[in-house]
């Protein structure tokens, strides 16, 4: 197996992870007419605020792949990768490096919903599989959905969801919800919007932030006037660091409960410390969920990458088992697509997130769960709501 | 005054508080040559940029042909018949001669034309060139403007004035720097322009004034101290006794 | 709304506006003598920033932190003068323009190579942690209001070098005419180096002192540039007073655009930009070019 | 004032000939790689009028290449428009009218303030399309349908075919240096380069300087906006990051390293900066840091782009016995 790189071509899926390739080994069935491997284009971001996330996603699925003794379907492959930089202008212009001047048989990809848009298109003008290992999106499988379109992740309004029954659960009648102004921001507020308003509770108002800005004062002072009974928002990175900081140094967070998805916490809770302390999240992850293959997969990804695990290298790990069942179903023939679509939507795959399946519109149907932040450590409280799916309106399979 | 080309009436201005001219009142006969005098300072050069729109008056009224032209842009006094040289050589070295004749006398177009070639326009290639050879710079045509001899530039100066052909000719001393042949060439050429222009001119070569000029006027810090005939200024006293006591002994 | 509403939004205007200053007046300092853009202004705001952040870790010492980077970022920033910036004075502002964007490809990615992708919290002195109740519902960190009377102090520090120093007179003249400087008694290239050097340590400054509030980033700089432009512009280039007037304007309409236009926050700080050039297009404070 | 050497005019030729002929051994990838070569070449070549020649320096200019796609975006999927007979004047239109409002409020200054102005005020069109749910938000949105070029039932240009929309790049490519070349020749264009080199000079001869540039930023604005409708029909995204400061910065890399103040310098750039940007991205990933050490070198090195190292070159070879003549 060649290694070429540009965004590094890595063969096979141990490389970089120091786990043997596979061999030279074809199958007599794809002798004739058929490439002897599978093209698997990985476009994610290795440089850039998501490069961590472009990664656990790309060691956990390779992982996975190498679980499954580096064949998919009884085929070998190779994992043409590329970094996407998380530029949507650059985001057809990359998809179409991967499909159309290397050849890949299908594509993966990435963090950035923008970038997913460009990409979707693109695979859907190749006639190509797309898998989302993590883009939230909920335009990618609504109006957007299409057969050849899969999603292994969640859906930004799927985390929200719940949320909104569980501050019901702790009594709150008002919200205000806050996020900056971008559409998985507007995506996951809806979310938590559907569940609060249809249980009661009124949300006093929304606030916008421009997208990146991290100057959340004005927002705050407005909460303070409002004195809802509880505030929902939607920051990640740098952004949930920051409001969570400034939440509880404006005075609010004795206060006012805040609730918010998993993202506001996941990877910041630790630099946040007492700001965190307490704040309820849902996603379709917890770091201590307690079933067996997530302690284990924990143990190995800590292993092999020694980084710390988290929903990202989950969503990765999943994805491998994805295609891993997928490609097994029809014996690694990417071109039986009819069978693979069906075979793929009947999908149940085994997580370290527990159990899930696939909906209509291509998107998990999983269990979100209740966590809390508590001594320094990010709590699970319990299931908050049981094998969730994305309402998928819009989407006809056109 | 019946025939005045361009009339001032109490043209000030004001720098912070420093008053660089100050209430001037002059009138430039058509088909005269009017010329301003006086010491470093005095507000000469400021009187031009205000008779050519680069500045805009604190105070007062400038007429033109008849016209109140306070306070318009320069390009529009420019469009309107003022031409205007600068005392500091201000050409475009980077282009030749010819170029920079050119490139005045295109400004006289009716519009600003954008897809014909300005090699096209006949007229405007000839105006010129006629403007080069008024002031002998017919052999340095080609020359870039920058590898011309000091005098030739100021020559220059002068002939991209002439190629836009305006009516009124300001001229902030044309003979600054020049050398006494230079000189004399360049009065003769101002003498044949005077047939059948008006001329407002600065100039502290007060033989090339007397010679020249058909109206004197004064300025001592920014105000007109006196105004008239060469034969009136020359005997006038308070003249003598402030700006011209050297010169006059 | 009620008035202590109004009052406390008008003091995180404020105070967003006394951050900004700090910014924009480095930038509009080395702009009005040296004559130079300095693009790559927000990446020492980052590179203060994360030094700051590094160095507090390292130490466990906020205040040791800023006494330690400081003089590395003004380092770094006056070995890129010399051998970098020194060598385009006699060349276009283009030039100036894409040496500093070359700067800012740089310093980011180096950023990255470093101190890698993540985002940091550093965290405030004890000395000046907690809050000031202003309302039943709200208080206000103390750290904030240290961050506005640290940049008080600065701006008149500022004020009295300009008003009170030789090197203040060449400021406010606002000129590079070489016979001037020389006439002070300065040496203009070592002009040149002081200027750049002081516009590095205020954008570095601004950084760090702003890190425990806006915790440290890639690409922080990008962001934090732009911004200041705008406050530039309104201002004046090369104006101090106009850095400050406009640096409150933008801030006080920063946050209440966020307030009143939620869906147009990012848009309200440059439309009053847009207003301020209808009005002068030389900005508040600054001399016709 | 500028002219096109016999040297240069054959260089010309040339590479508009290897251009059309490309195709025949190019692949699929590298057709629609050129095509986005091409694009941004007329890109930097609409910059180019302003900093070249006018010495107009806009930070600005990417918002008149986005506008234009958003005004394709918006047509295509809001309103069900997909003939090119409409999209092409909206596109234009768009980018004409958003040149002639930040142009009208940004050449009231000049020199370093007209940067930043300029900066700023696409940074407001940014943030229009940026924080809009309408346009897509950050997110942005694919353009649902290629644009169609047909009269009755006859397809005039299918913009699906890659190769079509190669051959329509080359064209509106070639057609804009004609363009420009022919302005650069008419009183207007002499007026712009006058008014680069001494603006005082050319409002004492009579130019209306303000007007002038005006419409120097104008033109500029539309054919960045027909950039835009080609990248539209190109790539069928809008993004705003295409209307951002780092696009701005970039454009004006192409342009410098190209050669400002030549027609050929920006394509020049075009070709240079993207070709080596995809080089050096299969290198590292860090790419990002040798293209600015690389742009950093330019400027160090080589003030007047690849397009000054030519002409350096060919001075060389042509002898001196010329440049000793006058100066």
């Amino acid at each position: 197996m060649t290694l070429r790189t540009r965004r590094r071509f890595l063969a096979g899926a141990g490389a970089g992870l120091g786990v043997a390739a596979a061999g030279g080994f074809v199958p007599t069935r794809f002798a004739i007419g058929q490439k002897a491997k599978l093209k698997i284009g990985l476009m994610l971001p290795y440089t850039g605020t998501y490069a961590a996330l472009g990664h656990n996603i790309t060691d956990a699925m390779k992982m996975r792949l190498a679980e499954a003794g580096n064949k998919l379907g009884g085929r070998e492959y190779d994992i043409v990768q590329l970094d996407d930089e998380s530029a949507p202008p650059k985001g057809k212009d990359n998809a179409a490096r991967l499909l159309v001047r290397e050849k890949c048989d299908m594509l993966i990809g990435t963090v950035h919903s923008g970038v997913v848009l460009a990409m979707a298109q693109v695979a859907k003008e190749e006639d190509k599989f797309l898998v989302i290992p993590n883009a939230g999106a909920v335009d990618l499988t609504r109006k957007g959905c299409t057969p050849k379109l899969f999603r292994t992740s969640f859906s930004n309004w799927q985390p929200a969801f719940p949320c909104g029954d569980v501050a019901l659960k702790d009594g709150a009648k008002t919200a205000v919800l806050m996020t900056w102004n971008y559409p998985a921001g507007h995506d996951s507020l809806q979310g938590f919007k559907d569940s609060f308003t249809k249980g009661g509770g009124k949300i006093l108002k929304e606030i916008l932030i421009d997208f990146p800005n991290v100057e959340f004062q004005a927002g705050l002072t407005e909460i303070a006037s409002l004195k809802p009974d509880c505030v929902y928002v939607f920051f990640a990175g740098a952004g949930a660091l920051k409001f969570m900081k400034d939440y509880e140094a404006a005075g609010l967070k004795a206060k006012i409960s805040l609730y918010g998805p998993g993202f506001l916490t996941d990877g910041v809770y630790r630099e946040a410390g007492s700001a965190a302390s307490g704040i309820k999240t849902t996603l379709h992850y917890a770091d201590d969920l307690d079933n067996p293959m997530n302690r284990k997969f924990r143990a190995d990804f800590k292993k092999q990458t020694n980084r710390d695990c988290d929903v990202y290298a989950v969503q990765g790990y999943d994805t491998g088992t994805f295609l891993v069942q997928g490609l097994q179903a029809v014996q690694g023939d990417l071109g039986a697509d009819k069978a693979l679509v069906k075979a793929w939507e009947a999908s149940k795959i085994d997580s370290p997130r527990g159990m899930f399946t696939l909906s209509k519109s291509h998107d998990p149907v999983q269990d979100i769960y209740l966590r809390q932040v508590w001594g320094g450590e990010e709590k699970y409280l319990g299931v908050a709501h049981k094998a969730l799916a994305d309402p998928g309106t819009g989407c006809t399979m056109a | 005054m019946a025939d005045a080309m361009l009339e001032t009436r109490g043209l000030s201005r004001r720098f912070g508080g420093l008053a660089a001219v100050q209430d001037v009142s002059l009138a430039v006969a058509r088909g005269k040559v009017h010329a301003i005098v006086g010491p470093n300072g005095a507000g000469k050069t400021t009187l031009i940029n205000l008779l050519s729109g680069d500045l805009r008056p604190s105070d007062g009224k400038v007429s033109y042909q008849g016209s109140d032209i306070t306070g318009w842009p320069a390009h529009r006094v420019a469009q309107a018949g003022i031409g205007r040289s600068y005392q500091k050589t201000n050409v475009f070295r980077e282009f030749t001669a010819l170029e920079n004749c050119a490139l005045a006398a295109e400004a006289r177009l009716p519009r600003l034309h954008l897809f014909r070639a300005a090699a096209t326009f006949r007229e405007t290639a000839a105006r010129a060139e006629r403007a080069l050879a008024l002031c002998s710079l017919e052999t340095r045509r080609e020359t870039r403007a920058a590898s011309l001899s000091y005098g030739e530039q100021r020559q220059l100066e002068l002939a991209m004035m002439l190629a836009t052909e305006p009516q009124l000719l300001l001229l902030d001393e044309p003979l600054a720097g020049m050398g006494p042949e230079e000189s004399a060439r360049v009065v003769d050429l101002l003498k044949r322009l005077a047939a059948d222009h008006t001329m407002v001119m600065i100039e502290h070569d007060m033989d090339a004034v007397f010679a020249i000029a058909d109206t004197i006027t004064v300025m001592v810090n920014g105000s007109v101290l006196a105004s008239g005939a060469p034969q009136a200024i020359r005997a006038n006293r308070e003249v003598q006794r402030a700006y011209l006591g050297e010169d006059a002994a | 709304m009620s008035l202590s509403y109004f009052l406390i939004q008008t003091l995180n205007g404020v105070q967003y506006g006394f951050l900004l200053f700090l910014v924009a007046s480095g930038l509009t300092l080395v702009f009005g003598i040296m004559g130079v853009i300095n693009l790559a202004h927000g990446a020492f705001y980052m590179v203060g920033a994360y030094l700051a952040w590094w160095f507090a870790r390292a130490t466990g010492s906020f205040v040791l932190a800023v006494l330690l980077a400081l003089p590395i970022t003004v380092l770094l920033g006056l070995l890129i003068e010399r051998f970098g910036i020194r060598h385009l004075y006699a060349r276009d502002h283009l030039h100036q323009v894409l040496f500093t964007y070359g700067l800012i490809l740089i310093l980011n990615e180096v950023q990255r190579v470093v101190f890698g992708n993540d985002v940091h919290g550093v965290a405030i002195p004890p000395l000046l942690a907690g809050s000031l109740p202003l309302t039943e519902a709200q208080s206000y960190p103390i750290y904030r209001l240290f961050i506005s009377v640290a940049c008080v102090a600065v701006a008149g520090a500022l004020y009295l070098v300009i008003q009170r120093t030789r090197l203040g007179m060449v400021i406010r003249a606002g000129s590079t005419h070489r016979e001037m400087v020389a006439a002070l008694g300065f040496d203009i290239g070592r002009l040149f180096m002081v200027v750049f050097g002081l516009g590095v340590a205020l954008a570095a400054f601004a950084g760090m002192i702003a890190a425990p509030v806006n915790t440290v980033y890639p690409g922080m700089g990008d962001q934090i540039l732009i911004i200041s432009f705008v406050v530039v512009v309104i201002g004046g280039i090369g104006s101090i007073k106009g850095a400050f007037v406009g640096a409150m304007l933008v801030g006080i309409a920063d946050t209440y655009g966020r307030v009143l236009l939620p869906t147009g926050a990012g848009v309200v700080v440059y439309a009053v930009m847009a207003l301020v050039l209808l009005w002068r297009p030389q900005g508040l404070f600054g001399r016709m070019a | 004032m500028p002219h096109l050497s016999r040297a240069a005019l054959t260089a010309l030729v040339l590479a508009t000939g290897f251009l059309a002929l490309f195709p025949l051994w190019g692949d699929t990838f590298y057709i629609r790689f050129v095509t986005k070569i091409m694009v941004y070449a007329l890109f930097a070549m609409s910059l180019d009028l302003l900093v070249g020649y006018a010495g107009l320096v806009s930070l600005g200019h990417a918002a008149f290449f986005g506008i234009a796609v958003y005004a394709v975006a918006g047509l295509v999927n809001k309103a069900g428009v997909t003939s090119a007979f409409v999209l092409l004047p909206a596109a234009l239109g768009a980018s004409a009218m958003a040149a002639a409002a930040i142009g009208w409020l940004s050449i009231r200054t000049s020199g370093v303030y007209f940067i930043m102005i300029t900066l700023a005020l696409a940074q407001m069109l940014f943030y229009f399309f940026n924080d809009q749910k309408y346009w897509g938000g950050t997110d942005g949105m694919n353009i649902d349908q290629r644009p169609t070029l047909a009269l009755g039932d006859l397809t005039l240009l299918n913009f699906g075919s890659r190769l079509q929309l190669y051959y329509l790049a080359l064209a509106c490519l070639a057609g804009a240096f004609v363009l420009l070349a022919v302005l650069l020749r008419s009183p207007f264009g002499h007026a712009l380069v006058g008014i680069r080199a001494n603006e005082g000079r050319m409002r004492a001869l009579g130019y209306d300087v303000q007007r002038v540039k005006l419409i120097a930023f104008v033109i500029a604005g539309t054919l960045a906006g027909l950039a835009g409708f080609l990248e539209a029909a190109r790539s069928t995204f809008a993004t705003p990051a295409l209307l951002g400061w780092h696009e701005s910065g970039h454009v004006l890399v192409l342009v410098i390293l190209g050669g400002m103040g030549t027609l050929y310098g920006p394509v020049l750039g075009a070709f240079v900066v993207l070709l080596l940007e995809d080089y050096f991205a299969t290198l590292t990933d860090r790419w990002l840091l040798i293209m600015g050490v690389f742009v950093i070198a330019v400027v160090m090195f080589l003030p007047d782009g690849l397009a000054g190292l030519f002409r350096r070159v060919a001075s060389l070879a042509r002898g001196r016995g010329r440049s000793a003549g006058d100066g």
